[in-house]
């Protein structure tokens, strides 16, 4: 049995339902609410107050506001699968089954271990961490063990697995409005009217804003509600208008990038498998109108903390949205009208109104009036400067203020109470605007920071722009949405301006908006009080720290908020920061404006860290690319190996092999008889004009100009700081066609690169570039039986095979297939790259290794590939190369033309440092003990017995066994390394190890004259 | 020339790993909303050529290409697109690619344009179903109401992280042409989007 | 995020595009002889305003062109989109591309063919 | 590299009266606390000084303070446009290390390790400097042979390094992904043991106290508007607050180098970008060391007070708005998801971006200029925060002989001409 909803009232409030009672735990304790109820309101229906514990002094905490700004009640909600923390019960829709629990407490919220840190507050004050924990150095580490147990908030849950879906999406509007109370309805509707795109968005669970709360006037001569009822209805029928709701506006980034967190599922006790729990809007708006309405300021005071002090207008939002009264003994603390229709409300709902504080001297409204005759105690010029209370506040003292020279008059008195609301004026919702860079003009009269309204297209509106009155904010947002309307027009035609547009009239009661702002009210012993007087209620900052910030010499608001931490919290001081604004310019003896504020960052709220990855994770962070022979290698058991997106064929172990054994058998394979290798990867590009050979010309190192057609280079490719940036083999398909092929991870930006040329440097020449990398599937068949295989595949003129030489290119049929075949070589065997149009890939490389069987043809991956082209000294870029590699570095200067008067890289390759012996060069390593292969990414030294830290000679770029020459192999870049061949060099292992001795050779290890590659 | 042989009229299809028809859909839903296959048998022509030469090759292919650039033409089974100001992309039967690369490089104006053969390096998705906008809207940044992206459009952009070339076909039907190595991945991520709507997957034509 | 006007395809999401950094950097031809000092200032010295900024992007998720753009470096605001191989049209286009130091510089002066031409 | 406790420019504090312990702590608190003297002076300026330094960030202040301290300048001032800290140093997200390749870079970052290990001492101010491990995943056969050729290297140069198996990761890291399902598996790591994080304001702070301390005036809201010369020499600059007579000028400006530079008509091969970074709301411990990953492109680490600290890579174009483009936060969350699955359960709390200088090596500048009397100390880019202590200290070594020692000879602005670049790219990754 769930225990009686105690606050209820009787009233009938259309949020809630209650015809839905809705079952709920907390802390373990089942309660019922009503579908439409937040945790919070169902709390306090059962006046539970007390939710958590504050932050640094884990002090009990109640709910102080209604909305995204609440402070304090943050709980963590219990899923089948994984915890979620720090939840605002405030805006967290009740539903069944949900299991909430309280933090940041132990054992229990009511006993609280911690809550000792509170008797030892003067000991920790702001800053306190800097000045002590020092002593012994060795220390730090064991007590920063104990402060960071102490903090963080909620806990998440170790072994998680969240099984909800979140979704992005982008759109496109004319006009976003943010915030659906009543400015930004009216805006909505000048606009849908117009035929304008729009989208209205509200981060609570229905349109409405602060009528949902305050309906006891007239619009346009119907109940407020029924107006704004009237509205939303139309605005839900026409096809123009998106209306959001759950839906915060989290971000507003450069040409109205808007970002949108929706809530989709949260709220709901049955989720549907195919919805997201949220959805990321990724909005592009024309136009946008910020009605994000407005948030009411803390009055900062000693106990202003304890549970059962709220918000004036949170507690009238209980009332009468939630049909909660909060409290039944009530005190009512203000600066302002406002709080007195709180009063009212308290009252009329059967709540004893104790008496209402108002700091102002003598205001006059006819609210006040009203309050007196209905005989309950007001008393201005009074301030309550202190609340009493364990767990719950219990009572206050109130005395005369003297606001002038902050302090009380009078002794003070003491009465009993249950509740206190509070309100200090408001604060209108700049975030967005100010996130945009919008500044900010302090504006004295209603003692408030309001947007500077200076752009075409972002403009602000109703409360959210400082125009508190209802009537005059819907003027507002009548006019300033026709303007915008009228620029929309100009652009777009489906947009027409319509005119004039009525402004919706009211009949509200005229109050007083503008507050006496009073910042910090002080007790008789400042020093004692200052210290319980919350600023930032969540992160435990108090007047005390901002002055003794100040005293410290943190002048700065920047800095004030870092060394107090004021509004860092998950509220990102929505209710803190201007109060803590107020103390420190008053500290400091300056004005609000001349104080300034922090920095508004994105997000509003914040944002689940799942609805911003979306859908971009696991198996869908990266595209993964396949070649067409992809189901072959998988089928034959390939392990793959990543270049860059590709997947490529690493090796293709057998039953009972290891990667040695396997590498092994298939260098051997290939040398003794004949491999096949998926190179469907490579870069290829094709480039057609009658520029062609000159552009070449212009970006290889070698010459171009002069290739026969049918005849394939080499060509080496250096960026202009004149290191090796990419190398392929290009072939002359015509005059003014080329074939080129570029390194698989390199594609893309070879590619991009020769454009960037193209379009920017070289203007005049006359080259197209398409990419067909994926046009073509390529095979690589090499070994000594490769010939004998290539036309046994051959469908027609099989001599032909015969007569082709090294470094040409034939255009025939294989099976039947039409095919390319480059005859060049990689691995220093006898080898040709056929190339079919990709559809026929697979079914080459299966008929090749069909046909290859007899002749005992073995497929090969990537691994092996490196082992043979290292055995014959060939370099790879990115391995041999790291973007510090000239090709003088690789003893490659053949390559580099001196006929040509320029190429991409020739001048930086003239800088007298380029050439330089001592520079890092390649060189080949063999080890003294022939089984012994180093490490790849280990470095050599002369002197291994030499103090740590050793110079290093350099790094070995590429290491195998070498199957063929029975012997380790490898690769590597030294300082001097051409001069030193013949020399002895150690190189140290990690693994304590004795250091390998290996002779600095030349790199070429097989078949130097290239015997076997010419056939 | 190497692809002019007449064996290229077998089908073209950038799925011989994955075994379709996938069909992922909400439970409460009887039929999928979005229904995506592949077009396999269709020849696709990159052409580059300037001002200059445009009406010619237009002539040669009978394509209209006096479009701008995002937009595309169709035209007799062939669907012309332009995607730069020097760019277009043909779709035309499979097969009579061939015969229209033939045509243009054996034209008088071979010399300055140039006409490549990606059949094989780009694959063609169509996509269909009243939720099919709302399907690309989860990845593709352009704006996608009909008032903006309608028949005969066509926006060379991203999909989630692909790169792709959207075609209106329709109010509610596309085609999406990516690399055909980024092809399953664009799958892939089109099952994963469309359960929310429901979505069939099949091998196509 | 910013919006960009891409002169062939409108106006896109700027993760369609790529940035290649300040424009109108001339490259001198290796045959033209500059010294290391003058020949870094075309490598590695990089206008870098807090202000108006020419810059060259590439629309590479679409069109693939390049193309020039004036943008502000502080505000981010786009002022202006104009060819390759032009100059900025607008006042303050103008104003960054001449009060430019590089106008000046060696590098620049060795773009243009001298004695020989390259071909 | 720094040995003596007169190289570490360890003077705690000189007055007594202003030393913070335990006891001062346990004395102020019977006071109510309303007798801490102020951290530093607000100096008005002076019309001349024997040095200035311009830029209140980590390393201009550390800069001050090794002036003051080791080479006895104490007639100097830093001039900070806005409030101290409030560029990079007080937006970065605190990843310190040394663990780098090339034997340049490893002397500077492995000499400024050394210092932080003692700076809370040093400069009588908790920086929290926790040494918690730096370690750096790799996911590809590709990525584990860079990473065998970065640890060797290290080691060699005396710096600590282990290499961690995907299970030893776990193990150490236990809320990490290490399925191989991934579409980037954890293949493997290097730790550095002795990196970690400190408390980033700090830094500022303690650095601008015990340069106060030494006599050092401490210009705040004073922007440099010009650097005046006569010939080749440096004679002052002017401000917001009017002409300052100098003969030196140590410019710590990180992204508005290039915009002093450009007041004395220098070029640098700086490009300002955005670097963004986020915190998510905090919780209880989860994550005891700070991961990187070069390939995904995020790190992340815990505070003190419990956020999820984040980061990834710069940002593609240059700006001075100290905000970045979304797309970059976005993916590295993606990214720190698919590693951290807990994440998704956790929300962003709040997101900015810092103006980072970045090099075309990345690697930094500390150099003199062709301007006699003129210094510059810039480049750092996205990963500077961690060399405060060691930058600052050959700065002061540079301002004050005119010559750079051994240390910060590899780091003129002449290997631009030359082509000797430090190229940590290809090495360094995300340069955290
Ligand atoms: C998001 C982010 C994450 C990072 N993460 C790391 C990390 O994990 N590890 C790491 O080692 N590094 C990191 N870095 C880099 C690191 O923050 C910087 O390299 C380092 O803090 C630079 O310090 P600084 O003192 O040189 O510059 P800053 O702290 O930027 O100080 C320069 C100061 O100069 C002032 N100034 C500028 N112009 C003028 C003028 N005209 N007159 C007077 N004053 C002027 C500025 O106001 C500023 O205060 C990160 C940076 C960012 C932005
Ligand atoms: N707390 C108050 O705002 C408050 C208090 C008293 C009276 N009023 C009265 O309300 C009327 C003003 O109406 P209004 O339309 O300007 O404001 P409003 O408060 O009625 O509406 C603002 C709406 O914006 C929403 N919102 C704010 N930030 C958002 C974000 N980032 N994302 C999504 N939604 C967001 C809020 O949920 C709210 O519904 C005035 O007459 C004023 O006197 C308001
Ligand atoms: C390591 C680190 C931790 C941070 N933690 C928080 C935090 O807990 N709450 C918060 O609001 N901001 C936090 N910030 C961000 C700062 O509030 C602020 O955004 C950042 O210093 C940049 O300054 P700016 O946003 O004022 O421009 C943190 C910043 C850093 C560098
Ligand atoms: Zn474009």
């Amino acid at each position: 049995m769930s225990p009686k909803q105690s606050h209820r009232l009787r009233a009938n409030s259309t949020a809630i339902n209650r015809q839905k009672p809705v079952q709920f735990t907390f802390d373990g304790k089942q309660y019922t609410g009503f579908e439409g109820d937040t945790l919070a309101s169902a709390l306090l229906a059962h006046g539970v107050h007390l939710v958590g514990r504050s932050f640094k002094y884990h002090r009990p905490r109640g709910i102080l506001g209604c909305g995204s700004e609440e402070p304090n009640a943050l709980i963590r909600v219990r899923h089948p699968s994984n915890a979620e923390p720090n939840l605002r019960a405030t805006q967290l829709e009740i539903y069944d089954g949900l299991v909430a629990e309280s933090q940041n407490r132990f054992p229990s919220l009511n006993v609280d271990f911690l809550s000792i840190n509170s008797m030892f507050a003067r000991f920790f004050p702001a800053g306190f961490y800097y000045k002590t924990f020092m002593w012994p150095a060795s220390l730090w580490m064991f007590y920063e063990r104990f402060i960071r147990q102490a903090a963080g908030l909620g806990k998440v849950s170790k072994n998680h697995h969240d099984p909800d879906r979140y979704e992005h999406k982008y759109a496109h509007c004319d006009l976003l409005v943010a915030g659906g109370g009543a400015s930004g309805l009216q805006a909505a509707l000048v606009a849908a009217n117009a035929g304008a795109r729009v989208i209205i968005a509200d981060e609570q669970s229905e349109l409405g804003g602060w009528l949902l709360t305050d309906n006891n006037f007239n619009i346009d001569q119907k109940p407020a509600m029924d107006w704004a009822s009237t509205v939303i209805k139309k605005l839900h029928s026409m096809p123009n208008v998106t209306c959001l709701v759950r839906t915060t506006i989290a971000a507003s980034m450069d040409d109205n990038f808007i970002l949108m967190a929706e809530r989709v599922t949260e709220h709901l006790s049955i989720k549907e498998a195919h919805l997201p729990k949220q959805r990321l809007w990724k909005l592009r708006a024309a136009k946008v109108i910020l009605a994000t309405g407005a948030i009411e300021r803390p009055l900062i005071f000693s106990g202003n903390d304890l549970p059962g002090v709220m918000l004036s207008s949170a507690a009238r939002s209980y009332i009468f949205r939630y049909d909660v009264l909060a409290g039944t003994r009530a005190i009512i603390f203000t600066n302002n009208d406002d709080a007195y229709y709180t009063a009212l409300a308290i009252h009329q709902a059967g709540g004893f109104v104790r008496c209402i504080v108002d700091l102002r001297d003598n205001p006059k409204s006819q609210i006040i009036t009203t309050m007196r005759k209905l005989g309950i105690d007001v008393r201005t010029g009074h301030a309550v400067i202190a609340a009493h209370g364990t767990r719950h506040i219990a009572s206050v003292d109130i005395a005369e203020y003297d606001t002038e020279n902050g302090g009380p008059t009078s002794d003070a008195v003491h009465m009993d109470c249950n509740f206190l609301a509070m309100s200090g004026g408001l604060n209108p919702v700049v975030h967005l605007h100010s996130q945009r860079k919008g500044r900010l003009v302090w504006d004295e009269r209603t003692s408030c920071y309001r947007p500077e309204n200076k752009s075409d297209d972002w403009v602000s509106i109703g409360s959210a722009n400082g125009t508190f009155q209802l009537g005059r904010a819907l003027a507002q947002a009548t006019r300033i949405t026709s303007s915008l309307v009228t620029k929309l027009a100009k652009e777009n035609r489906r947009i027409i301006v319509q005119e004039p547009v009525a402004i919706p009239e009211t009949d509200e009661n005229k109050q007083n908006w503008a507050p006496l702002p009073v910042w910090l009210v002080q007790s008789g012993q400042p020093y004692i009080s200052n210290k319980t007087a919350f600023v930032d209620f969540q992160n435990d900052a108090t007047a005390a720290d901002i002055k003794l910030a100040v005293r410290e010499g943190y002048h700065s608001v920047e800095h004030v908020k870092r060394y107090t931490t004021t509004g860092m919290a998950t509220d990102q001081g929505k209710t803190s920061n201007i109060n803590a604004i107020g103390i420190l310019a008053n500290t400091l003896n300056k004005s609000i404006a001349q104080t300034g504020t922090t920095t508004f960052r994105p997000p509003y709220t914040p944002t689940s860290l799942g609805a911003i990855a979306g859908r971009n994770i696991g198996s869908l962070f990266d595209p993964i690319r396949t070649t067409r022979m992809h189901s072959w290698h998988h089928a034959n058991g390939a392990t793959f190996e990543h270049v860059g997106q590709w997947m490529r064929a690493w090796y293709y172990p057998r039953e009972g092999e290891n990667f040695q054994q396997t590498i092994n058998r298939e260098v051997h394979a290939t040398r003794h008889y004949a491999g096949l290798l998926d190179a469907s990867t490579l870069g290829k590009i094709d480039v057609k004009g009658p520029d062609s050979a000159e552009f070449l010309n212009r970006v290889y190192t070698n010459n171009f100009a002069t290739l026969p057609i049918g005849k394939s280079r080499y060509g080496l490719m250096l960026k202009e700081d004149g290191m090796v940036f990419d190398d392929g083999v290009t072939t002359r398909l015509a005059e003014d066609h080329f074939y080129m092929t570029t390194t698989s991870g390199g594609a893309a930006g070879v590619l991009a690169w020769l454009e960037e040329l193209l379009q920017t440097e070289w203007q005049d020449l006359n080259v197209y570039l398409t990419s067909v990398t994926e046009q073509w599937s390529v095979a690589s068949l090499s070994g000594p039986n490769a010939k004998t295989i290539l036309k046994a595949c051959m469908s027609e003129d099989k001599n032909s095979a015969d007569d082709f030489p090294f470094m040409t290119m034939k255009e025939t049929f294989i099976a039947g297939i039409p095919a390319r075949i480059f005859r060049i070589s990689f691995t220093g065997e006898m080898a040709f790259e056929i190339n079919v149009p990709a559809r026929y890939g697979l079914a080459l490389w299966s008929h090749l290794m069909r046909v290859g069987k007899e002749f005992n043809l073995t497929a090969y991956g990537t691994e092996a590939m490196h082992v043979l082209r290292a055995e014959k000294g060939f370099i790879i870029v990115g391995q041999e190369t790291d973007g510090t590699v000239t090709p003088y570095d690789l003893d490659m200067h053949w390559i580099v033309s001196k006929k040509k008067p320029d190429f991409i890289g020739k001048r930086a390759l003239e800088r007298t440092s380029m050439d330089e012996p001592h520079r890092k060069q390649l060189v080949g390593l063999l080890t003294e003990d022939p089984n012994k292969v180093i490490p790849e990414g280990a470095h050599a030294v002369l002197d291994p017995d030499q103090e740590i830290p050793m110079a290093m000679l350099g790094h070995v770029s590429s290491s195998y066994y070498s199957p063929n020459l029975k012997r380790s192999i490898a690769m590597a870049l030294l300082k001097g390394g051409l001069n030193r061949k013949g020399q002895n060099v150690y190189i140290p292992m990690l693994d304590g190890q004795k250091p390998i001795k290996a002779k600095i050779v030349d790199p070429v290890f097989f078949d130097k004259q290239g015997d076997r590659l010419r056939g | 020339m190497a692809d002019t042989s007449p064996h290229m009229v077998i089908g073209n299809s950038a799925f011989s790993n994955r075994i379709l028809p996938i069909i992922k859909k909400p439970e409460s839903l009887k039929t999928p909303q979005i229904e995506l296959s592949e077009i396999r048998h269709l020849g696709k022509l990159n052409i580059r050529c300037t001002s200059k030469t445009r009406d010619m090759v237009s002539k040669l292919t009978q394509c209209n290409l006096s479009l701008q650039p995002n937009q595309s033409d169709s035209k007799a089974g062939r669907i012309a697109l332009c995607l730069g100001p020097d760019e277009y992309l043909i779709l035309a039967e499979q097969g009579s690619e061939i015969q229209l690369k033939k045509t243009l490089n054996s034209s008088d104006i071979v010399k300055q344009i140039a006409v490549t053969n990606v059949s094989d390096a780009l694959c063609a998705l169509s996509l269909s179903g009243k939720k099919v906008r709302d399907l690309l809207a989860k990845g593709c940044p352009i704006d996608l109401h009909p008032d903006s992206f309608s028949k005969n459009q066509s926006a060379q952009c991203d999909l989630a992280l692909a790169n792709v070339i959207l075609i209106c076909l329709e109010e509610d039907a596309f085609i999406c042409i990516c690399r055909t190595s980024f092809a399953e991945y664009v799958l892939d991520w089109c099952l994963d989007a469309g359960f929310e709507f429901g979505i069939s997957a099949s091998a196509g034509i | 995020m910013l919006k960009i006007n891409c002169p062939i395809c409108g106006n896109r999401d700027e993760t369609e595009f790529s940035c290649g950094g300040e424009a109108h950097i001339a490259r001198p031809i290796a045959d033209n002889k500059l010294t290391d000092t003058a020949f870094s200032e075309y490598l590695f010295m990089r206008d870098n305003p807090k202000g108006v900024f020419l810059e060259r992007w590439c629309h590479t998720s679409g069109c693939r062109r390049w193309f020039n753009l004036a943008r502000d470096t502080i505000s981010h605001e786009i002022i202006e989109i104009y060819p390759m191989g032009q100059t900025p049209k607008t006042a303050k286009g103008k104003k960054a591309y001449q009060a430019n130091w590089r106008r000046k510089s060696k590098a620049e002066a060795a773009s243009k063919p001298a004695k020989r031409t390259v071909k | 590299m720094a040995n003596t406790d007169l190289d570490r420019g360890s003077r705690a504090l000189t007055q007594k009266s202003k030393r913070y312990s335990i006891f001062s702590l346990a004395r102020n608190a019977a006071s109510y606390h309303q007798n801490w003297q102020q951290a530093w002076r607000h100096a008005d300026p002076k019309p001349a000084y024997d040095a200035v330094i311009i830029g209140g960030g980590g390393h201009g202040l550390a800069s001050a303070y090794y002036l003051a301290s080791i080479h006895g300048m104490t007639n100097i001032a830093v001039i900070e446009k806005g409030w101290l800290g409030g560029g990079n140093t007080g937006r970065n997200t605190t990843i310190i290390r040394s663990n780098y390749m090339w034997d340049e870079s490893a002397g500077i970052y492995e000499h400024a390790l050394k210092l932080w290990e003692r700076l809370s001492q040093d400069l009588n101010f908790n920086v929290m400097f926790s040494q918690r491990g730096v370690l750096t995943i790799t996911h590809s056969e590709h990525e584990l042979k860079g990473m065998s050729r970065r640890v060797h290297a290290i080691r060699l140069n005396g710096i600590d390094s282990d290499i961690l198996t995907p299970a030893e990761i776990k193990k150490r890291v236990p809320t990490i992904n290490i399925s191989p399902d991934i579409r980037y598996p954890v293949m493997g790591g290097f730790l550095q043991k002795r990196g970690g994080t400190a408390r980033h304001d700090a830094v500022a702070w303690g650095y601008a106290r015990a340069a106060d301390d030494l006599g050092v005036d401490i210009i705040q809201n004073c922007e440099v508007t010009g650097l005046r010369r006569n010939g080749g020499q440096i004679t002052g600059i002017e401000t917001s607050k009017g002409f300052i007579k100098t003969p030196k000028v140590g410019c710590v400006v990180a992204g508005h180098s290039s915009v002093l530079a450009d007041m004395a008509n220098i070029r640098l091969p700086i490009a300002s970008r955005p670097l963004q970074a986020l915190v998510s709301e905090p919780i209880k411990p989860i994550l005891d060391t700070v991961i990187m990953s070069n390939a995904v492109h995020m790190y992340i680490s815990q505070s003190d007070k419990g956020e999820m600290v984040l980061g990834a890579g710069v940002d593609k174009y240059n700006s001075y708005a100290q905000t970045g483009s979304w797309p970059v936060p976005e993916h590295m969350v993606a990214a720190a998801v698919d590693l951290f699955p807990f994440l998704s359960r956790l929300r962003m709390l709040r997101q900015w971006g810092g103006i980072v200088d970045t090099c075309p090596d990345a690697s930094p500048i500390i150099s003199k200029t062709d301007i006699k009397g003129l210094y510059f100390n810039c480049g750092w880019g996205t990963g500077g925060f961690k060399s405060t202590p060691g930058s600052g200290h050959v700065f002061a070594d540079l301002i004050a002989h005119d010559r750079p020692n051994s240390i910060a000879l590899p780091y003129s602005l002449k290997r631009f001409e030359t082509g000797y670049l430090i190229d940590e790219h290809g090495a360094a990754g995300v340069a955290h």
